[in-house]
């Protein structure tokens, strides 16, 4: 059990960066290119933590304070999420609100952080940022609200765990919504395309990554690697969802659970890869239409 | 002396349709002042002689026949007014009007639930006709004068009604009712020549500067 | 003693006509208004009975008409004092002597038991205002003049072939025709009811012509706009209250009668929300001052009748806002004058920022506005809502209704005037007088309102008990 | 007046004490010739009163006996009660809290010394409002509330009327004051039926109206239309932006604060009367509490002024509230307790919560603009060096409103979110469930807005030269802020505590025994989340540390923001507050009126242009103006009748007496 523990921990913190290398493989090979190494992005951390930093004169301490409280936060909601069949470090009855608002707490600082520089392309950034989070929440919580009136419980383990074989054939309809309507959230939450590009070379497309330009150096590693973790913690949620497979075996389930996740990276690599940007103007129509495909599960299930 | 009396206001609704039909602001002076001195006599035909009696129609002859057409008058001198009424609808229409009017006054009178002993006398439908005239006169014309003349039929229609019962308005009573009206008509005069300083004309048509846009 | 009461200012008009000199006369209007509010006061305080066969006598709806006409006069009296010392170029013998004419008549008004008598005295009131609105001697005022002039007196004769309607009706009813309320009172039961109705009508359209309820009222604004604003006042706090204690006396008959009162009633109601309604549609967008302050006035008649034809809880509301609505028609007459001397015009056009120019004069207006909108800690909150709420108690949601409408409507108009002359900064652009607000035309109408937040948060109980045997006057007697 | 005071013991009493007290404050000011003195006093004497009166409502919400006080009023209405139970104590506590903050604040932010005759004023119904506010809180009489009520809204009128000499404040005074008076129409209504229906003026024992549907309907939407207006409920908020945004700093304090909530008191208390409620009052209320969160934050992101801004977002927050409240309504009425506790659990919290951060934000504001005389976000900037203390007081306010944790916002919205997950779940009611999304809604977009205000004026530089760069707020207008921070941080973490506190009043409004209370409360993991808050600052400061080891590590350079390339940046090309909002305003733009104006360019060498935008408000500025201008244009045609024709008027009184004559024919 204490082993479980520790796995778990240790995979939460050391697992995100290769989703994101993973992802650059598979959009790689799409190219037709090799791409770079699935460890690259661990190289990258570590260049990065090793470098000096330049503060922009203007900054103050939110620009400072913008990575620190984003990990900070993300690392804390990580904890409430079950990996898999392992229930989470914490668990409590009410837990998701808190998960949710953890999130909102760090987009308030990443956000304050990009408009403490004064550039106007992370204001811009940070702009879009929260708008279309905005749009996610409900989203979000429509799926919570489903999966906590399906499992008839209010805490994220359990409602996480919950979905099985059976679940899928009594309701697969509603269930297939809201993996669809999750799916959105996840590649918007990350600012993956078709919502953003984080590769692009133009300041004007990007959401998240423009908004963190003036960092660098360790603070930059930060910010890296937060976004790796939120884009880890929101793909096991994902994963949990889709793929209601249980063992019952730890160390199966552990195995499952890395495979589905590696898997998920390699599907958003595939969606990356095959789809384009959209035009900032279609991306609310999306996401609302990601929250009318939530409510719709939503009421299939309550009705 | 009852049936005198009646006969008295066949004449006094006579007046009234002279008032509606001239066109020459004297002789409607004049005809206002008959009228008045008509409703001074009849009092002292209905009632048996007394001081009171005395004193209230000698007052009415007084106010009604001299005074007030003496007033009338010399305001019309002193605003040197042309002699027409000047009506804002035409004295063959009003002369109809006050016909319907009083023919309405017959009607409506026939109908009100009157003393016994009132029933057949001509003093309540003359008493409508003439103060539905002196309605029409006050609506109908131009000049100032011709409104203090119009209140003044209107007055004389209620003062008619009013002799069914002179016990009930004691004497004190009438003669303040009196006083009052002489005042108030002497106030109109005041008035009208007020209003003739600032006009040069007693063409109440002229006086609607005060009105909401 | 009750009889000085109409003899003290009589003398006082003789004094005033004699007194030559243009500066001292004015003196004598406090002179007289003074003790005659000290004497009302003390007859009010104390119980009287009937003299002169009955024809006079300060019954509790007279002393509730005496206490509202005499402290306004008082009040006005004052203030003239200071006004008229601004206003040297024009001869106020005119003006002193119809005040305390009018002063006398209205005085009498309040004691007369006999509708007849009555009658005079209403008379009397009007032609002796006919030369105080007449006082600014311009095209305007003289146009006013005559407008109410006539219109009054015609609704005054006509008061009189009611009040003659009424005398018959007794005459068919026991061939002994009176005119004296006690009697009327008693037999009335006796009355045909045929005549009665029409003694109503006329006597209602007669009265109501000078009380100025829709669509009778249409000299009230000529007359309020140009007549001084010490004589708007005492229209809008005296002859009003004069007024509706005529209708107060007749409706008495009415109710004492007992043939179906339900008439009497919704003639009352409805006439009183037409004057609301009237009032509500002319205060939208209204330029002048002084003319929306008639139109409140005709709102507050309208607000007395649907009180009266309410009933019940209502009466005392009625009696009390009798009371309430002179001394803030007082107090935005008088303060209103002030602001019109101040920039020699009254459309909310020139008159701007009131507050800078006049802080007391505009202050007093504001607070005046506000009292008469029947908010607290104004006494005309406690008068308003007595009636409101009596209205829904009898669960009259129509009539309820419209009356908040109404009221509603005439706050938004009536604010929309006020609030703009009141406030800002008076334009620079306008010629300016040297009126300042100056210790005897502020200080009137100020202790006025001090005398509206009193009765409005703490009223003596004998002023209350005072209102509720008024009240019980108009009680319903089964 | 017949008051039996003991002084000593008896909460109540110097609850009425400090009311009478805080009342009277700004008397003495009016009397001395000096100015100073007089403010220091009634600063003095409501700080006082109001930690005396606090103790008070303090023990009222521990248990205390609420005592009962009669006022022997000679007007024909009865006599008043006052009292202060549980419920009045709730709201009096926040309200003591302002008083003292908000008279402390004033010292600084409207210093005697240089406008001697606004302080008076301004002091003088600073102290009227809160007594009369205070007031409607301890009535127990309809008459009396209503006395307090429309003092309170003259007040508070005359201290928005501070400045009147300025257009905007003009107009945003007159439609106050219009909202205000027609609103208390209605409460005359509610509280004529509650004469009609009792007998008397007097509050009915609670739950004991058994009233038919008609009148039950009548006096509900008559309180909702009353007090919901003073609440600033949508669509009867259309005063509340203006008013709050042009009256002084702390005014606008006190009016968000606390003003808003004694609506909402009043709703409250008038449900409480009625023994049964119909099911769609509790949906009404609800539907409407959405539509007010929603609408008013979607408001809030697209406002340009400061003080604006918060005042919409007080209609955000007036909206939760409702929210909460129609939840507990909707539980009660279907027998669901868990809904009923949670609801109304929630929506007290949350009354408590907006009273501490609503009043710190706006007091923040008022350090702002003294330090830069604007209220446009969109020429600040930067401010924090300029306000270094006041800003971060300010983000702790910020990231309260938003509802995020570990500060106190998050704690009420738990509470709804808890209502409609566990009712989403259990069943009875899953429409409930949509409360949810909603709320997370409402706080993405709070995050939105309060991002974009913090950051447009505290971060960055400053836009716009031309705005003075003043200084730091003095200690008294800092100490008050910072006693509204530490609490929103206290309550945040001591969530417990806060529940302790309306705890008295959930349990008797949502009729529940302790126990059940306790049970159902207790599900509520108030623990948990104090001990993941702990968590997360663990967390922060772990990284934190990670992160100065990491940069010590290194060299540090300074240089100017990365500008992509672009080689001479200017202050104005910073993103500013409009632009933050253009994207979310575009969405909505179906809520917000938010139009562009400019001026078009033309020739060859056009001339310098400029380009403005406009936030209108939809239901006053494009519904109500011109359904006004329909009712004019007719009431114009109607005013012909007055044509100055005097025989046509005469010919209207004969018509008069002919019309009655007909009519009185039987």
């Amino acid at each position: 059990m204490m082993m479980s523990i520790l796995f778990h921990i240790l995979l939460l913190l050391l697992m995100p960066p290769l989703l994101l290398g993973v992802i650059n493989k598979t959009k790689a090979a799409f190219a037709g290119r090799l791409g770079a190494p699935y460890f690259q992005p661990y190289y990258d951390l570590a260049k990065l933590f090793r470098k000096g930093s330049v503060f922009s004169s203007t900054t103050t301490w939110i620009f400072r304070a913008g990575p620190v409280v984003t990990l900070a936060a993300t690392l804390v909601a990580a904890l409430l999420v079950p990996l898999g069949n392992h229930p989470a470090i914490i668990s409590f009855n009410g837990d998701m609100i808190l998960f949710a608002y953890l999130f909102g707490l760090a987009r308030f600082f990443t956000t304050s952080a990009a408009l403490d520089t004064g550039s106007p392309f992370e204001g811009m950034g940070a702009a879009r940022e929260v708008t279309f989070a905005c749009l996610v929440e409900p989203t979000l919580f429509f799926i919570l609200i489903t999966l906590a009136r399906m499992s008839k419980s209010l805490s994220l383990t359990p409602m996480l765990i919950y979905p099985s074989p059976a679940v899928w054939q009594d309701a697969g309809a509603a269930m297939l919504l809201l993996v669809g309507a999750l799916f959105v959230a996840l590649l918007a939450e990350n600012c993956r395309i078709p919502f953003d590009d984080p590769n692009t070379h133009l300041e004007l497309t990007m959401i998240h990554e423009v908004m963190v330009l003036d960092h660098s150096g360790p603070a930059f590693g930060l910010i890296l690697y937060g976004a790796a973790l939120k884009l880890f913690v929101l793909g096991a949620v994902f994963v949990n969802l889709a793929l209601p497979f249980k063992s019952g075996n730890l160390l199966i389930d552990w195995i499952a659970f890395v495979a589905a996740m590696l898997l998920l990276a390699v599907l958003i690599g595939v969606v990356e890869s095959v789809m384009a940007r959209l035009r900032l103007i279609r991306i609310p129509q999306l996401l609302v239409a990601a929250t009318i495909l939530s409510a719709f599960a939503m009421l299939l299930i309550v009705r | 002396m009852v049936s005198f009396a009646d006969q008295l206001l066949v004449l006094v609704m006579l007046i009234n349709f002279i008032m509606l039909g001239s066109s020459r602001m004297a002789f409607v002076i004049r005809a206002v002042a008959a009228q008045g001195v008509i409703l001074g006599i009849i009092p002292g035909l209905l009632h048996p002689f007394s001081g009171h009696l005395l004193a209230i129609t000698a007052s009415i002859l007084l106010a009604k026949g001299l005074v007030i057409p003496y007033l009338l008058n010399d305001a019309v001198r002193k605003a040197q007014i042309r002699r027409e009424v000047e009506p804002f609808i035409g004295y063959v229409p009003t002369l109809l009007l006050g016909a319907v009017f009083t023919a309405l006054a017959f009607v409506f009178a026939q109908r009100l639930p009157l003393a016994p002993e009132h029933r057949d006398l001509l003093f309540v439908p003359a008493s409508i006709a003439t103060l539905m005239t002196g309605f029409l006169i006050l609506t109908t014309r131009k000049k100032a004068i011709s409104q203090v003349i119009g209140y003044l039929v209107l007055e004389n229609g209620i003062f008619i009604f009013g002799l069914l019962l002179t016990e009930a308005m004691p004497f004190m009573v009438e003669a303040g009712a009196l006083l009052d009206l002489l005042v108030g008509i002497f106030v109109m005069g005041i008035v009208i020549n007020h209003i003739n300083r600032e006009f040069s004309t007693v063409d109440t048509s002229r006086l609607q500067t005060l009105r909401e846009e | 003693m009750i009889h000085l009461l109409v003899l003290l200012p009589l003398l006082g008009a003789l004094i005033a006509w004699l007194i030559p000199g243009n500066r001292l006369r004015p003196l004598m209007l406090p002179t007289i208004a003074l003790p005659h509010l000290g004497l009302s006061l003390y007859l009010i305080a104390s119980p009287t009975v009937p003299v002169h066969g009955g024809w006079i006598w300060l019954d509790p709806l007279g002393k509730i008409t005496l206490l509202a006409i005499s402290s306004l006069f008082a009040v006005c009296a004052v203030y003239a004092v200071g006004y008229l010392a601004y206003r040297q170029e024009r001869s106020n013998r005119v003006l002193c002597l119809g005040l305390l004419v009018c002063l006398a008549a209205m005085s009498l008004v309040t004691l007369c038991q006999h509708l007849g008598l009555l009658w005079v005295a209403i008379e009397t009131t009007t032609v002796s205002m006919a030369p105080l609105i007449y006082f600014n001697r311009n095209a305007r005022s003289i146009e006013a003049t005559w407008k109410y002039l006539l219109i009054c007196s015609v609704g005054i004769a006509l008061a009189l072939l009611g009040l003659l309607f009424l005398a018959y009706a007794t005459h068919v009813a026991h061939q002994n025709a009176t005119l004296l309320l006690p009697d009327l009172l008693e037999d009335a039961s006796a009355l045909n009811r045929g005549w009665l109705h029409a003694a109503f009508i006329f006597l209602l359209v007669g009265y109501g012509s000078k009380l100025g309820l829709a669509p009778l009222h249409t000299w009230k604004p000529d007359a309020y706009g140009e007549a001084p604003g010490l004589v708007g006042a005492l229209l809008a706090g005296g002859l009003v209250n004069c007024a509706f204690l005529a209708i107060l006396r007749v409706y008495q008959i009415c109710l004492a009668s007992v043939t179906e009162l339900l008439f009497f009633q919704q003639v009352l109601v409805v006439l009183g929300l037409i004057s609301m309604a009237v009032a509500a549609i002319f205060m939208a967008r209204q330029h002048d001052f002084k003319r929306m302050l008639a139109y409140s006035s005709v709102e507050h008649v309208g607000i007395l009748a649907v009180g009266l034809g309410i009933g019940k809880g209502a009466l005392f509301g009625v009696l009390f806002h009798l009371i309430n609505n002179g001394l803030t028609k007082g107090v935005l007459f008088l303060s209103s004058g002030n602001i019109h001397r101040s920039y020699g015009g009254k459309t909310v056009e020139v008159v701007q920022g009131a507050l800078t120019r006049l802080p007391w004069s505009g202050g007093l207006f504001l607070a005046g506005f506000i009292a008469i909108t029947g908010s607290p800690p104004f006494s005309p909150f406690i008068s308003e809502f007595s009636i409101i709420s009596s209205i829904f108690v009898q669960r009259q949601y129509l009539v309820g209704g419209l009356f908040l409408l109404f009221l509603a409507a005439i706050f938004i108009g009536m604010a929309l005037t006020v609030l703009p002359m009141v406030m800002g900064t008076p334009r620079t652009d306008l010629e300016v007088t040297d009126y300042r607000d100056r210790m005897l035309t502020v200080g009137p109408p100020l202790v006025m309102l001090l005398v509206i937040v009193w009765l409005g948060v703490w009223p003596p109980e004998a002023l209350l008990q005072l209102l509720k045997d008024g009240a019980a006057m108009l009680e319903v007697r089964s | 007046m017949v008051f039996v005071w003991n002084i000593d013991v008896d909460p109540v009493g110097s609850l009425l004490w400090a009311i009478t007290l805080i009342g009277l404050s700004g008397l003495p000011g009016l009397l001395l010739k000096r100015p100073g003195p007089g403010q220091i006093l009634s600063v003095g004497i409501t700080a006082c009163a109001a930690l005396w009166g606090m103790v008070g409502a303090l023990r009222i919400l521990g248990g205390a006996p609420a005592t009962r006080y009669q006022l022997d009023w000679p007007l024909p209405f009865g006599p008043c009660e006052l009292s202060v139970d549980p419920l009045s104590a709730l709201f009096l506590l926040p309200l003591l809290l302002a008083a003292l903050c908000c008279s402390l604040y004033g010292l600084a932010y409207l210093p005697a010394a240089s406008q001697p005759a606004v302080e008076k004023r301004v002091t003088l119904f600073s102290g009227l409002l809160l007594a009369s506010m205070a007031l409607v809180l301890v009535a127990r009489h309809g008459v009396l509330l209503l006395v307090a009520w429309e003092i309170m809204a003259l007040s508070s009128w005359l201290l928005l009327m501070t400045d009147q000499q300025s257009l905007q404040v003009q107009r945003a005074g007159t439609v106050y004051l219009l909202a205000t008076h027609t609103g208390t129409m209605a409460l005359f209504v509610l509280f004529s039926l509650v004469k009609g229906e009792t007998g008397s003026f007097a509050f009915p024992p609670a739950h004991s109206l058994a009233l038919g549907a008609t009148v039950t309907l009548v006096m509900l939407v008559a309180a909702l239309i009353g007090f919901g207006a003073k609440a600033g409920i949508m669509p009867l908020h259309i005063w509340l932006p203006g008013a709050h945004a042009n009256a002084p700093s702390h005014v606008s304090a006190l009016m968000s604060g606390i003003m808003l909530k004694v609506g909402i008191y009043g709703i409250i208390r008038t449900v409480s009367f009625f023994q049964q409620l119909p099911v769609w009052f509790g949906w009404l209320l609800l539907l409407l509490g959405a539509v007010s969160a929603i609408t008013g934050i979607a408001l809030a992101s697209a406002q340009r002024d400061l003080k604006r801004l918060l005042a919409c977002s007080s209609i955000e927050n007036i909206g939760i509230i409702c929210i909460g409240l129609g939840m507990a309504l909707v539980g009660l009425q279907s027998g669901n307790r868990v809904l009923a506790v949670l609801g109304l659990a929630g929506a007290c919290i949350h009354i408590i919560n907006h009273a501490l951060f609503k009043p710190l934000l706006f007091l923040g504001s008022g350090a702002i603009i003294h330090a830069t005389g604007t209220r446009q976000i969109d020429r600040m900037g930067g401010l924090s060096r300029v306000l270094p203390r006041t800003a971060p007081l300010f983000l702790v306010g910020s990231l309260a409103i938003c509802g995020l944790p570990p500060l106190n916002g998050f704690v009420g919205e738990l509470f709804l979110y808890f209502g409609a997950f566990s009712d989403g779940m259990l069943a009875e009611l899953p429409v409930i469930g949509f409360v949810a999304p909603i709320l997370a809604l409402v706080g993405g977009l709070a995050v939105i807005t309060f991002v974009k205000l913090y950051g447009a004026i505290f971060l960055g530089v400053a836009r716009d030269p031309a705005i003075k760069q003043g200084h730091e707020a003095p200690l008294a207008m800092l100490l008050p802020m910072g006693l509204l921070a530490g609490l929103c941080l206290l309550a945040g973490i001591g969530a417990p505590l806060l529940l302790q506190l309306v705890a008295p009043v959930v349990i008797q409004y949502a009729g529940v025994s302790p126990l059940l209370f306790t049970q159902i409360a207790g599900a509520v993991p108030l623990q948990q989340i104090a001990l993941v808050n702990g968590l997360l600052l663990a967390g922060i400061l772990v990284v934190w540390l990670i992160w100065c080891f990491l940069v010590q590590r290194a060299p540090v350079a300074a240089s100017s923001t990365w500008g992509c390339g672009y080689l001479a940046p200017t202050p104005r090309m910073q993103y500013t507050g409009s632009a933050f909002s253009e994207l979310v305003t575009g969405l909505i733009s179906g809520l917000v009126g938010s139009q562009g104006r400019v001026s078009g360019l033309s020739g060859a060498f056009p001339a310098s242009t400029r380009f403005v935008t406009v936030t209108t408000e939809r239901i006053l500025d494009q519904m109500i103006i011109p359904s006004l201008r329909g009712v004019d244009w007719c009431l114009a045609w109607l005013r012909h009748l007055q044509h100055g024709h005097l025989h046509l008027y005469i010919l209207y009184i004969f018509a008069t007496l002919f019309v009655l004559m007909v009519w009185s024919q039987p």
